[in-house]
C-alpha cells in the first residue's frame, strides 16, 4: 500500500514474558525513529476548499 | 445579509439538573455580543441549533419565554455525542446559538380562546415556553381558559417542578400533571398515561378551543384518536414534530418530509397539515 | 444464452408455481443497452421479465442477506461462492435457498463491451454449489496468470506503491458504490458511517478515502471471490480489485485459500491452526 | 417567462467567434475570471479549474459528475475556530477567507445550466440566502455549448429544458464550423465576451435549424403530464416501491452524479486545537442522513429512501415550486446507476398510478 515495511510489526509475546516484552518495544521504537516521521496517512487541517 | 450558518456565541450562565435520573439538563446561556439577544427574537415552539465548535450542532427547542429576558434556556436530553458533550460542560464555558429556528405556535391567532396544552416527557419544553408567555400578565387576559395536561414517567422526571407547584396554585391555568406509575405513596396527582388523562381532564372541544400537542411519538399516536373522541377537529389540534436536522433553515435537505421541510416549514403544524404528509416510519 | 435463460424461466415458473420458493431473484432487461436490472419475481405470471445476458455482471448474493423466506437465486460461478460465504457467516441459510446455477463464460465490461478483467482470469466458472444447472458445465481456464497486475504493483518501492493508490483513488467520489455492491459487505453499519465515535473523516480528503478502501479490502481479505461487483458498480470506473486482490492471493499464497469454494471449512482469518504461517511474527 | 424573455430580448446580443480566436480569448480571460471547464481524466470529462493555459475541452458529450462543484464543491470550508482557552477567540466561529473573485464555467451543458437556476431556489429563498452557494453564483458566468449531439439517455426535452435551451445561462455557444456563434444573454455575459475580446458581430439565422435538428435527435423522454395532479399520499402509499427500490445498493452514484441535488452534510473537524466547520455532499440514499441522535431512524428502509429520492424529485419538488420536476434529463443517474433504477421508467409508474379508490 505504500507504508514503509519496518513500520509494522508482529510479536508473539506472553503476559509472562515481561523482559521480551520491554525488549521488543524497545527495538521498535528504535527502528521506527530511524525511518523518521511518517508522512504518509498523517492528515494534516482537513482540505476543503 | 449576515451568514445564517454563524451562531450567536454564548457563554453557559447556569447549569441545572432537570431529572432525578439527571438525563436532562437545563442550560442557561447569556448573550457575549451585545445586540445578539435582540437579534435572536423569537417566539414560543420556535428552535435554535445549539453549535459547539469541534463538536457539531444540535437542534433543540427553546424552553424560555420571549417574556423572560437577558438569557436564553435549553433543556436538553442526553443521547447523541453533541448533547453528551454539552451535558459535560461547565458554567462559563463558551459555544453558540444559532436561531431562531422554524415557525412557533400560533399564539396570535389563539388570541381569545381556550387552549388546552398536553405534553409529555422532554417534549414540555417549548410547552413551558408556551405557558411562560400565556401567564405573562401583559398576555394572560387576552386568551381564554388554559388547560395544561403534562405527563412523565414517573415523579423524579418531571421537568420545571418548581414552576408547575407555582402554576397549581393560580386559578387562571387548570394542571392536571401525571405519571405513568408511582409507588410514592405522598404523589398526589394524577397516575395514568396522557392520553387516559387527557380523556377525563381535557375541555370537550368547541368552536373556541384549540389543542397544542407536544411528545414522543406513541403519546401523540395514542392522543390524537382520544382529541378525535372528545371533537377536536384536525384544524385545531396543534402539534410539533422533531426530525434529524443540520441546517435548521431548509436548505440542507434532510428534514424534508413530503413538500415541507421540518426545520423551516414547521416544526410546528396542524394534524389537518400532517395528513397530507407521509409519516416516514410507517 | 437463450438455451440459458429458457431454462432459468422454466424453474422459475416451476418452482413459484409449486410454492418451493416464495420469489426468484434474477436480472430483468435493462434500459441502456449494457445494462441488466437485478430483480426479484414474485409471481409466475412475471418470469416473463427475466432476462439473462453478458451484462448480468452485478453479485446476486448480495441480496441475500439476512432475508427470511424461500428465494430461488440465479448464480454464476461468483455468485455461487459468495452464497458459500453467505451461508457459512450465517447471513443466510442452505435450506432456505434454491440456487439455479448458470454456468459463466463471463460478463462483458459495462464500458468497453469486452470481456471483464475479473472473468478474463476466473477459474471458478461453474456454480460450486446448486440445485439445478441451466446448461451443460463449461470448462474452467487452467493456464491464467491471475495476479499480473497484483505482482507488478508488489514490485514497486514504497513511494511508488504509495502514489499508484493516490492516483487510483483519485476520482473517487466516496459514493461507496463499491462497498453497497459487495456481498461481503453487509455490517449493519459500516466504519465510514460510525458516528459514535467517528472513526473516518467525511471530507473528500485523499486520506479518508483511501483509509475506506483499504480497510474495505481487509475486511474482505479471505472472503473474496474475485467476483468484480465491486468495479463493476463503480462510476468513476475506479480499479478497486487492485487492492482486494493483492489480499485474495495473499490468502492464496499464505493458506492456499480459495474463498467459497466449499461449507466445510471457514476463511482462515477467522480459525485457527496450529500450522498456520507465523514466519512474519518476530 | 414572459419576463425573463424580455429581459433578454434587451441584452441578447449575437457574436461569432472564430475558433482560432478562442484560445487566445479564453487565455484574455485568464486575468479576470478563474475559469472552469470539462477535462478529460483517462475515458471520462469533468469539469475542473483550468490551470494557466490550459483549455476547456470541448469536444464531449457532458462530463461525468455534473458541473454543479463549481458553485457546490463536494467539501467546502464554513468556520474554523479554536479549541484553545488561552485563545483569547476560543469557541467562536470565525468566517473563511473565500476567493469570490469572477470566475466562469466555460462549456457547460444547457441542461446542467438549468439545474443551476432549480438549485437557486434552494439556496436562495425569501427567508434564507446561503451565502456560500449565491457569493459563488454570483461570481459565476455561465457559458454554455449547445448539443448537437445529445446521448442516447438525454431526455431533456421532455423536462422543460433542451439542448439549446438558454435557462441558467449567460452566453450560448453554438458550433457553426470553423466558427461559434455566441448568445451573449446577460449583462454578465456580454462583460465576458468583451473581457475575451470576442466583438464580431454574428449572426444567428442558422441556430434554428441546428436546434431543431439537435432536438430531433433526441428519442427519450420523461412521462411526468399527470404528476402535478396526483395527490401525494396517493403515490407515497403506491404498491410500487418494493420492485422500484429491490435492485437499488443504496449508493450516493445517483446523488452525487445528479445535477439537481443539493443536499449536504455539516461536520467539525479537529486537529489538535484548531478545527474546520465544513459542509460535504450529503445523499438521501444512505441510512445516515436522516438517523436520529437517539438512535432512531425513521426512514431505515432502503425502500423508504429510494421512495424520498424520486418523489422529492418528481412530486415534492414538483407541488413546492410549481416550477417543474427536480431533473434535468442530463442522464447521468441513468448511465451510472450501478444496477440500472431508471428515473424514467420510476416517473412512468408513479404518472401511470391511479390509486384504488
Amino acid at each position: 500500500m505504500g507504508v514503509e515495511p519496518g513500520r509494522l510489526q508482529f510479536s508473539w509475546i506472553s503476559s509472562a514474558e515481561s523482559t521480551k516484552f520491554v525488549d521488543v518495544v524497545k527495538q521498535v521504537t528504535e527502528s521506527v525513529k530511524e525511518l523518521g516521521p511518517n508522512e504518509k496517512f498523517i492528515k494534516k487541517t482537513v482540505k476543503v476548499s | 445579509m449576515e451568514n445564517p450558518y454563524k451562531a450567536y456565541p454564548v457563554r453557559i450562565d447556569s447549569i441545572d439538573v432537570a431529572t432525578q435520573d439527571k438525563s436532562l439538563r437545563t442550560f442557561k446561556f447569556v448573550f457575549l455580543n451585545e445586540g445578539d439577544e435582540e437579534k435572536f427574537a423569537y417566539e414560543s415552539g420556535q428552535f435554535a441549533e445549539l453549535s459547539i465548535p469541534g463538536k457539531g450542532e444540535i437542534p433543540i427547542g427553546i424552553a424560555s419565554s420571549p417574556t423572560e429576558k437577558g438569557f436564553v434556556k435549553f433543556t436538553v436530553f442526553r443521547t447523541g455525542l453533541v448533547t453528551n458533550h454539552l451535558h459535560n460542560m461547565k458554567v462559563g464555558d463558551i459555544m453558540g446559538v444559532r436561531g431562531p429556528l422554524g415557525n412557533s405556535y400560533p399564539l396570535k391567532d389563539l388570541e381569545g380562546k381556550n387552549i388546552v396544552i398536553i405534553g409529555a416527557g422532554f417534549a414540555f419544553t417549548t410547552l413551558r415556553s408556551t405557558i411562560v408567555y400565556l401567564l405573562d400578565p401583559k398576555n394572560r387576559s387576552r386568551f381564554g381558559n388554559i388547560d395544561v395536561i403534562y405527563g412523565a414517567r414517573n415523579p423524579g422526571m418531571i421537568l420545571y417542578k418548581d414552576e408547575l407547584t407555582v402554576w397549581e396554585k393560580r386559578d387562571d391555568i387548570n394542571m392536571h400533571i401525571t405519571v405513568d406509575s408511582t409507588d410514592d405513596p405522598s404523589w398526589t396527582y394524577h397516575t395514568g398515561f396522557v392520553p387516559t388523562i387527557t380523556e377525563t381532564q381535557a375541555p370537550k372541544a368547541d368552536e373556541n378551543t384549540y389543542a397544542i400537542m407536544c411528545g414522543p411519538p406513541m403519546m401523540l399516536k395514542f392522543t390524537k384518536p382520544v382529541l378525535d373522541k372528545l371533537g377536536y377537529s384536525h384544524d385545531k389540534i396543534i402539534m410539533s414534530l422533531e426530525n434529524r436536522m443540520k441546517c435548521g433553515i431548509g436548505i440542507c435537505g434532510r428534514c424534508n418530509i413530503g413538500k415541507e421541510l421540518i426545520c423551516k416549514d414547521g416544526p410546528v403544524f396542524t394534524l389537518e397539515q400532517l395528513k397530507h404528509m407521509p409519516e416516514e416510519d410507517t | 444464452m437463450d438455451a440459458y435463460i429458457t431454462k432459468i424461466k422454466e424453474i422459475s415458473e416451476r418452482l413459484l408455481k409449486d410454492g418451493t420458493v416464495e420469489a426468484v431473484i434474477g436480472f430483468r432487461q435493462g434500459t441502456v443497452p449494457t445494462m441488466s436490472e437485478p430483480c426479484m419475481i414474485k409471481r409466475s405470471d412475471d418470469v416473463k421479465d427475466l432476462v439473462w445476458d453478458s451484462n448480468c455482471r452485478i453479485n446476486l448474493c448480495n441480496y441475500l442477506t439476512n432475508r427470511k423466506e424461500k428465494l430461488a437465486i440465479v448464480a454464476k460461478g461468483c455468485d455461487s461462492r459468495n452464497i458459500v460465504t453467505h451461508i457459512i457467516e450465517n447471513k443466510i441459510k442452505r435450506d432456505q435457498l434454491f440456487i439455479i446455477g448458470v454456468p459463466c463464460k463471463g460478463m462483458n465490461d459495462k464500458n468497453t463491451g469486452e470481456l471483464q478483467d475479473n472473468c478474463g482470469t476466473c477459474t471458478h466458472r461453474n456454480p460450486v454449489i446448486y440445485d439445478e444447472l441451466v446448461g451443460d458445465l463449461v470448462e474452467e481456464q487452467t493456464d491464467v496468470d491471475k495476479y499480473a497486475d497484483v505482482k507488478k504493483v508488489e514490485a514497486l518501492s514504497s513511494d511508488e506503491k504509495w502514489n499508484f493508490f493516490n492516483d487510483l483513488y483519485s476520482s473517487c467520489t466516496r459514493c461507496h458504490a463499491c462497498r453497497n455492491a459487495c456481498p461481503l459487505c453487509y455490517c449493519p453499519t459500516c466504519f465510514v458511517d460510525e458516528s459514535k465515535p467517528q472513526w473516518v473523516g467525511k471530507a473528500d480528503d485523499a486520506v479518508d478515502i483511501r483509509t475506506y478502501h483499504f480497510l474495505r479490502a481487509y475486511h474482505c481479505a479471505g472472503r473474496c471471490t474475485d467476483c468484480g461487483s465491486c468495479e463493476a458498480a463503480c462510476p468513476q470506473n475506479i480499479k478497486v480489485r487492485q487492492m482486494t486482490k493483492k489480499l485474495e492471493k495473499d490468502c492464496s499464497e499464505l493458506y492456499g485459500w480459495e474463498a467459497g469454494l466449499t461449507l466445510d471449512e471457514r476463511p482462515p482469518l477467522d480459525t485457527f491452526k496450529v500450522d498456520d504461517r507465523e514466519d512474519f511474527i518476530k | 417567462m414572459n419576463e425573463t424573455l424580455s429581459i433578454r430580448a434587451n441584452i441578447m446580443k449575437v457574436i461569432n467567434i472564430d475558433k482560432e480566436k478562442w484560445a487566445s480569448g479564453v487565455e484574455s480571460l485568464t486575468s479576470t475570471y478563474r475559469l472552469f471547464g470539462p477535462v478529460k481524466e483517462d475515458d471520462s470529462h469533468n469539469f475542473k479549474e483550468l490551470k494557466k493555459g490550459e483549455l476547456p475541452d470541448l469536444a464531449y458529450g457532458n462530463s461525468k459528475l455534473s458541473p454543479k462543484s463549481a458553485v457546490f464543491p463536494p467539501s467546502e470550508a464554513m468556520f474554523t475556530y479554536s479549541l484553545d482557552e488561552k485563545n483569547e477567540n476560543h469557541h467562536i466561529l470565525n468566517d473563511v477567507k473565500k476567493d469570490y473573485s469572477p470566475r466562469a464555467v466555460l462549456g457547460i451543458r444547457p441542461c446542467d445550466a438549468k439545474a443551476v437556476s432549480l438549485v437557486r431556489m434552494n439556496f436562495d429563498t425569501k427567508e434564507y440566502r446561503d451565502p456560500y452557494w449565491m457569493d459563488a453564483f454570483e461570481a459565476t458566468t455561465f457559458v454554455g455549448l449547445a448539443c448537437d449531439n445529445p446521448c442516447s439517455t438525454c431526455f431533456c426535452t421532455s423536462t422543460g429544458c433542451g439542448p439549446f435551451s438558454e435557462e441558467g445561462l449567460d452566453v450560448l455557444l453554438v458550433e457553426n464550423g470553423n466558427a461559434y456563434i455566441a448568445k451573449a444573454l446577460t449583462a454578465k455575459g456580454e462583460k465576458l465576451m468583451d473581457a475575451a475580446g470576442f466583438k464580431t458581430a454574428g449572426d444567428d439565422s442558422a441556430i434554428a435549424a441546428k436546434k431543431a435538428a439537435a432536438e430531433a435527435k433526441i428519442t427519450a423522454s420523461i412521462e411526468t403530464d399527470k404528476l402535478s395532479e396526483k395527490v401525494i399520499m396517493d403515490l407515497y402509499d403506491a404498491p410500487i416501491w418494493d420492485d422500484i427500490s429491490f435492485s437499488c445498493i443504496n449508493c450516493c452514484t445517483c446523488t452525487y452524479a445528479c445535477p439537481t441535488c443539493w443536499c449536504f452534510d455539516i461536520q467539525d473537524e479537529n486537529k489538535g486545537l484548531s478545527g474546520v466547520r465544513m459542509r460535504n455532499w450529503d445523499s438521501c440514499m444512505t441510512p445516515l442522513f436522516t438517523m436520529h441522535g437517539s438512535g432512531h431512524n425513521p426512514r431505515s428502509q432502503k425502500k423508504q429512501r429510494v421512495r424520498q429520492r424520486f418523489m422529492h424529485k418528481l412530486k415534492y419538488f414538483l407541488d413546492k415550486y410549481q416550477k417543474g420536476i427536480m431533473c434535468v434529463g442530463c442522464g447521468r443517474c441513468v448511465q451510472q446507476c450501478p444496477v440500472n433504477i431508471d428515473i424514467r421508467t420510476v416517473s412512468k409508474k408513479m404518472n401511470d398510478y391511479v390509486a384504488a379508490s
